[in-house]
């Protein structure tokens, strides 16, 4: 249950193991040191801030690598609040690493956009905060309270450039909408919270938050309300829906990643997308987990299917719309905000793929295979949005394909890279995206093979999703030949590469062709359990 | 040492020769040293790829040869499982041969951004030999993909008006086919992995487990896989109706990109048929044979007609690849020796004959910036060489006794008349041996406009006729054709038991899918 | 039914009369030491800050309306200080380590509040002096402006 | 009263229904759900964002009924609990939304909050 609950009523010491939370406190120690730092230095040092975030997050990944390899004993899990999993520890690095990069890519722009440099670093560092809380927590609260942290630091980053008009309204519509879903979602956990009741005796049991118990009332049938247990499922998947981005509840995604700051936008559609799954997988999966033959009669069982079902549409639904939105867009921006549509619902596919194993083994390479794609997507969408950022200088102004005419030669450099990362994120082998691609796939066909009866449903997902990767050919493609194929009429000064840039660029390329080439050691060390002491459940 | 581990020096030195080349980009900035290093590196591949010979000899068996096999990816049990056999073997060497001859026809033709235009070529060079020669399906669908994109960059940036719409129609008709075939791809992993335990991506564990019944694909799941596979394959080969988009890539691309595309890789496709479809999905070919059989037959008739009209010496010489490509399906799917042989060697073939008259046309395009056949003719006059290889080309490319098409095409004739996997099949020889006809009318009627008879423009007076270089490039590519229309042997016994395995695995399979039953007649000829 | 008993109630009495003290004392202070300034604003009858005549709708510093938001967030913290003063006896009888880490634990918090609200004080959040005097103005000229139908002049608009 | 009752399919098979200070707890989700109901038809029919945001308010607010009537009926904490991480977050997501509604005001250089339908949310 929860600390105080657990402190009142058995008058036991409460369950605190600070060394499970060591990532989460390094990174949000570091938030208020740089907001403190930035109240007190009079010219923000974009330098030190940004230094410090580095070393903040630098900090945090290693907290969290030896989380994994030390483990945090056995202590105590805040009553199942928090859990030690490949599964968080695997996202938390994904999304340290989105971080990172974001801190570097902002750098030199944040100060080309005379914004405060410092209020920037700790929005971001707490906006990863709450990404980690999301990826860690166990709870229903620690969920909420990480979804809500991160929403309200990008809100903010959302509109940073006050005084651009598109940022702000990129800001408010993000805002409305993003609060609006969180209402649901919240409105999910309550019900979900009051669904869980059970009857002991004559007495009835209190529902619960923590997401295993859920889970362990689910598959015993040990439900109170079905009805309600059915809605707040349906609730909590249209809020989680939402801040992932599937359609049909993507409307908001392409007017926030257009009016959002470049080094903005590649954050958000690769950090909190990163998070969004990790908390909706271990929501849906382990707290609406498959029954199979435990199962009793009850109507509590069919939880799982329903959502799998509606997720596997939702899948469809968003690799389609996605790819086939993006093919008439003008701007880059807007193009890749509807191609990270169509990604997540790649990766959904693996999600299905999770929630239909049957047996662990196959649920975690399933799960496996998510956070590896949230990798990938993070590396090759960074780099994308870094040269985006370079090409469309301040103020964002050059963000139209035709501000991309011809510039092939005139910025070798620049020009390639980007080709590289959109070859990848089309998913051509050699490159991150293919791997990434191929796992998720195999993960369904995967399932499909060793659950004959429902296998057709999930080679249709893969045989959609490949067809959905060959349409996003055509829009990727068209930013290449643009470049490439074209001649420039115009004017084009080329862009001056700033140091951190261009580490930017090389960490990405590397990323895209390393996990291209040797993707193995990262898809082994995501399967990897943590080494001891790992309490995922609460034994009650 | 180096015959230990050939095959991955032969796929990573033109990739080095990239490197190299950007590195002497950065430093230098050389533009007249680009072509003399991609020359270079490209020439040493091809000698190297000559050391395959020494393993791969007259009548060897079928066994690979120069295998390589390392763990790549260990989570997804991918192995980087390269080798080479009979089959394999000359489509190496005409890659490798094919490169530094394009390279040179690209001489002085290609002098706007020359250093990326070597960089894809020798990068494409990578990938052709990578997909010749890997034995595990996730590298073989690497390279496979890996070679669009070069290939789609060299049509795009040094191609002609319509570049752009050729190159992306290029790059999506085959992305979508090669994309299905990924789908199949991992499918025989999970049923390998359902009935044999663990999952592999390795043809030959594959092919093992297979053969020996330890793995059996049912028939549906057979059905469909062997439809992605062929889908992949037919839109690369490319048959008749998935054939739009060659006309346009061809046509477009520059001299050297249409002589790759022409010479190597539509030769993927006819090598992954026979390969993969044929090899793992025996039954399924067996069924799907007569359609096969028809499609090839269309393409050969069809690709001839339209040949036939068109005022575009490049797009003439497109639409005839279809139609030769239409020989090489008919004879994989003959399913005898003298077949499949015919359509092995005929790969080949076409891969120089079609090579060459590329060649020569983009050699006439660049004087005469034309490729209309209005435009031409009596150019035997001013241009004597020229004429004389340009007529031998092409009567090679018809199937004139003692040149190179005369054998292949006899021989995938005479296996679809022995075949006994389609009824009717004497019809079959008999229409497509018309074919040979209409290709000899197609062909001897542009030599007609082109080459002889009276100068109608006055330009063409004037002309230059062919240098030192154009002729030394031309001169390996017509010994050759010679060498393969009289003396056949050595190539073909290189490859026969390689291609009689694969015979004898679609003729003798039963499986459980063979619900096709066919009364298969053990080959006397042998 | 529990007994009524008066002195459990002493401490809700104590907090009357310092809150009581609290707010006369203030009053009482400022009367007593603070300088006075006759001006016209001053002398105006009090309403809340706003002018007594004329149009309702006017509009109000965007400074009151960040300080009213700064209210609110500070103010809602204090529903995390409540359930913890309620079970920290509790917690505090099982020890003193566990006395300790939990009065350290709000501790942390009370100083995680200090920081903002050190960081809102640096940010000028909270200055009304010459700057925030001098936008007001401009703010103002901007509004008269507009009432007389004109567009805003440009250095109404630069401040 | 009793005409009114209505049997909720979450109400306990033949066990009295579940109470809460006398009511029915029912009712009590019922009243959420109807507020919360219209919160989202406001959001979505509503093109002031003032408004807009306010239905936002309501939504959590109803959400917030659900857990004080099921932690009541349950006599346990952790609804509470999540109520009052509800209020924190609603009124840092007002501080939030406020700013970014000034802003958007400021660089509209507008003083009419009606303004802001122009976005057409």
């Amino acid at each position: 249950m929860n600390f105080f609950a657990v402190a009142l009523q058995a008058g036991t010491s409460p369950d605190i193991n600070f060394p499970l939370i060591l990532p989460e406190m390094i990174v949000c120690g570091v938030a208020v040191l740089v907001m403190f730092l930035d109240a007190f230095m009079r010219r923000s040092q974009r330098w030190v801030t940004g230094g410090l975030s580095l070393l903040g997050l630098a900090a945090g990944a290693a907290a969290t690598i030896w989380l994994w390899t030390r483990g945090a004993g056995s202590l105590g899990t805040f009553n199942g609040m928090i859990v030690l999993d490949e599964i968080r520890l695997s996202f938390t690095l994904v999304v340290i690493f989105v971080s990172a990069l974001t801190v570097l890519l902002s750098v030199v722009w944040v100060e080309g956009e005379h914004l405060p440099a410092g209020e920037f670093h700790s929005l971001l560092l707490f906006a990863t905060s709450g990404m980690m809380l999301m990826a860690s927590g166990g709870d229903l609260v620690i969920i909420f309270l990480g979804l809500e942290i991160l929403s309200i630091a990008t809100y903010v980053m959302c509109g940073f450039r006050r005084t651009d008009l598109r940022s702000n309204e990129s800001s408010l519509k993000y805002f409305i909408l993003g609060s609006f879903s969180s209402a649901f979602l919240l409105y999910g956990i309550a019900l979900v919270y009051g669904a869980t009741a059970t009857v002991r005796g004559s007495g009835v049991v209190a529902g619960t938050t923590n997401i295993a118990q859920i889970g362990e009332r689910v598959m015993a049938g040990d439900i109170m309300y079905p009805a309600l247990l059915f809605a707040g499922a349906a609730f909590m998947l249209v809020g989680f829906g939402f801040k992932i981005a599937t359609a049909p509840f993507h409307v908001w995604t392409p007017d926030v990643y257009e009016g959002a700051p470049t080094p903005v936008t590649a954050f958000m559609a690769a950090g909190p997308k990163a998070a969004g799954f990790a908390s909706f997988l271990r929501v849906f999966i382990f707290g609406f987990p498959f029954v199979g033959a435990v199962a009793s009669a009850s109507s509590a069982t069919n939880v799982h299917d329903a959502w799998l079902h509606a997720l596997a549409i939702l899948a469809i639904i968003t690799m389609s719309v996605g790819n086939v939105a993006a093919i008439v867009q003008n701007n880059v921006k807007r193009m890749l905000a509807y191609s990270s549509i169509a990604h997540a619902g790649y990766a959904l596919v693996g999600f299905v793929a999770a929630g239909a194993a049957t047996d662990a083994t196959q649920r975690a390479d399933a799960l496996a295979a998510v956070a590896f794609y949230m990798l990938t997507y993070a590396v090759m969408n960074l780099g994308a949005f870094a040269v985006v950022t370079l090409i469309a200088r301040q103020n964002d102004r050059r963000t139209e394909v035709e501000d991309y005419n011809g510039i092939g030669f005139r910025a070798p450099a620049l020009s390639f890279t980007l080709s590289i990362f959109l070859l990848s994120l089309l998913g051509m082998p050699l490159t991150a995206g293919f791997i990434g691609k191929v796992a998720v796939f195999a993960s369904a066909l995967n399932v499909g093979s060793s659950a004959p009866a429902a296998s057709s449903l999930y080679t249709i997902l893969v045989v959609i999703g490949v067809l959905n990767t060959a349409i996003s050919a055509y829009y990727y493609l068209r930013l290449i030949i643009v470049m490439f194929f074209r001649e420039r009429t115009t004017e084009w000064a080329v862009p001056r590469i700033p140091a951190s840039m261009a580490l930017v660029l090389v960490i990405t390329i590397l990323g895209v062709f390393y996990l291209g080439l040797f993707p193995g050691r990262v898809l082994d060390a995501f399967k990897r359990k943590p080494a001891s002491g790992a309490v995922t459940q609460i034994a009650r | 040492m180096l015959q230990d581990n050939l095959l991955t020096i032969l796929i990573l030195l033109p990739t080095v020769g990239a490197l190299a080349l950007i590195g002497h980009g950065l430093f230098w900035k050389r533009e007249n040293d680009y072509r003399w290093i991609a020359l270079l590196f490209s020439v040493i591949t091809f000698a190297l790829s000559l050391l395959l010979l020494t393993r791969v000899g007259e009548n060897s068996d079928a066994a690979f040869r120069f295998e390589q096999k390392t763990l790549w990816i260990g989570a997804i049990g991918s192995y980087y499982h390269l080798g080479v056999d009979g089959m394999s073997l000359w489509l190496v060497i005409l890659t490798t041969l094919l490169v530094p001859v394009s390279i040179l026809s690209s001489w002085n033709s290609i002098k706007k951004r020359a250093l990326s235009f070597y960089v894809f070529m020798l990068i494409l060079e990578s990938a052709m030999i990578g997909v010749f020669v890997s034995l595990d399906l996730l590298i073989f669908y690497l390279f496979f993909e890996a070679s669009l994109v070069p290939m789609f960059f060299m049509i795009g940036i040094w191609g002609g008006e319509r570049r752009i719409y050729a190159a992306t129609k290029f790059f999506i008709y085959t992305a979508v086919g090669s994309l299905l075939m990924l789908v199949g791809i991992i499918a025989l992993y999970y049923i390998h992995q359902q009935q044999a335990g663990a999952g592999t991506f390795d043809y030959l564990t594959l092919l093992d487990a297979l053969k020996s019944g330890r793995v059996v694909i049912t028939e549906s799941s057979a059905f469909w896989i062997f439809l992605a596979f062929a889908f992949a394959f037919c839109i690369k080969v490319p048959l008749w109706p998935l054939h739009t988009w060659l006309p346009d890539a061809h046509t477009e691309a520059p001299t050297a990109g249409s002589v790759i595309l022409a010479g190597v890789l539509l030769k993927m496709g006819t090598y992954g048929l026979l390969r993969f479809n044929l090899g793992l999905m025996p039954e399924m070919a067996r069924r799907f044979a007569p359609y096969f059989v028809v499609l090839a037959i269309i393409g050969i008739i069809y690709g001839a007609l339209v040949a036939m009209v068109q005022p575009d010496v490049k797009r003439l010489v497109a639409y005839s690849s279809v139609s030769h490509m239409g020989f090489v399906v008919l004879g994989i799917f003959s399913f005898t020796e003298q077949g499949m042989q015919g359509a092995l060697y005929q790969m080949l073939n076409h891969g120089v004959s079609t090579g060459a008259l590329f060649l020569l046309v983009g050699m006439i395009y660049d004087r005469r910036h034309t490729r209309q056949i209005s435009d031409f003719g009596g150019l035997a006059t001013p241009m004597p060489w020229f004429s004389t290889f340009f007529v031998i080309a092409s009567l090679s490319s018809i199937g004139l006794p003692f040149l190179n098409g005369f054998v292949g095409e006899f021989l995938i004739l005479l296996g679809t008349w022995l075949s006994t996997g389609f009824s009717y099949n004497w019809v079959a020889t008999m229409i497509a041996a018309t074919g040979v006809i209409w290709a000899a009318v197609y062909m001897l009627w542009m030599l007609q406009r082109v080459v002889f008879g009276r100068i109608r423009h006055g330009e063409n007076a004037r002309l230059s006729d062919l240098n030192a270089r154009e002729v030394g490039l031309l001169i390996p590519l017509l010994i050759l054709m010679l060498v393969m229309g009289v003396y056949p042997r050595p190539f073909l016994s290189r490859s026969r038991e390689s291609v009689v395995a694969v015979q004898q695995r679609v003729t003798k399979s039963t499986g459980a899918a063979g619900s096709f039953s066919v009364e298969v007649q053990e080959n006397k000829q042998r | 039914m529990q007994e009524f008993r008066l002195e459990a109630y002493l401490p809700i009495l104590l907090m009357f009369i310092v809150a009581l003290g609290f707010a006369a004392g203030n009053i009482l202070l400022s009367q007593l030491v603070g300088q006075r300034k006759q001006t016209r604003t001053k002398l105006m009858p009090y309403e809340c800050g706003k002018d007594p005549v004329g149009s309702a709708r006017e509009r109000f510093s965007v400074k009151f309306y960040l300080i009213a938001m700064i209210f609110i967030l500070f103010d809602i913290e204090v529903i995390f200080l409540v359930p913890w003063a309620v079970v920290f006896k509790q917690l505090a009888a099982q020890g003193a380590m566990m006395r300790n880490l939990v009065y350290v634990e709000m501790m942390i918090f009370v100083a995680l509040l200090l920081v903002g609200y050190i960081y809102v004080v640096k940010k000028g959040a909270f200055d009304w002096g010459e700057r925030a005097r001098r936008e007001a103005e401009a703010e103002a000229r901007a509004l008269k402006d507009m009432q007389k139908g004109r567009e805003p002049s440009t250095n109404a608009r630069a401040a | 009263m009793t005409e009114l009752a209505i049997n909720f399919p979450f109400a306990l098979q033949g066990a009295p229904a579940p109470q809460v200070q006398g009511i029915d707890l029912s009712w009590y989700l019922a009243l959420s759900a109807v507020l919360f109901t219209i919160g989202v038809v406001g959001v979505i029919i509503k093109r002031n964002v003032i408004s807009m945001f306010m239905c936002i308010e309501l939504m959590l607010n109803a959400v917030n009924l659900t857990f004080v009537a099921f932690a009541s009926y349950f006599r346990d904490v952790t609804g509470q609990l999540f109520v009052f991480i509800v209020m924190t977050v609603a009124a840092a997501e007002a501080a939030v939304g406020l700013g970014i509604i000034i802003a958007i005001f400021r660089n509209r250089e507008s003083l009419d909050v009606d303004d802001a339908n122009i976005l057409k949310l």
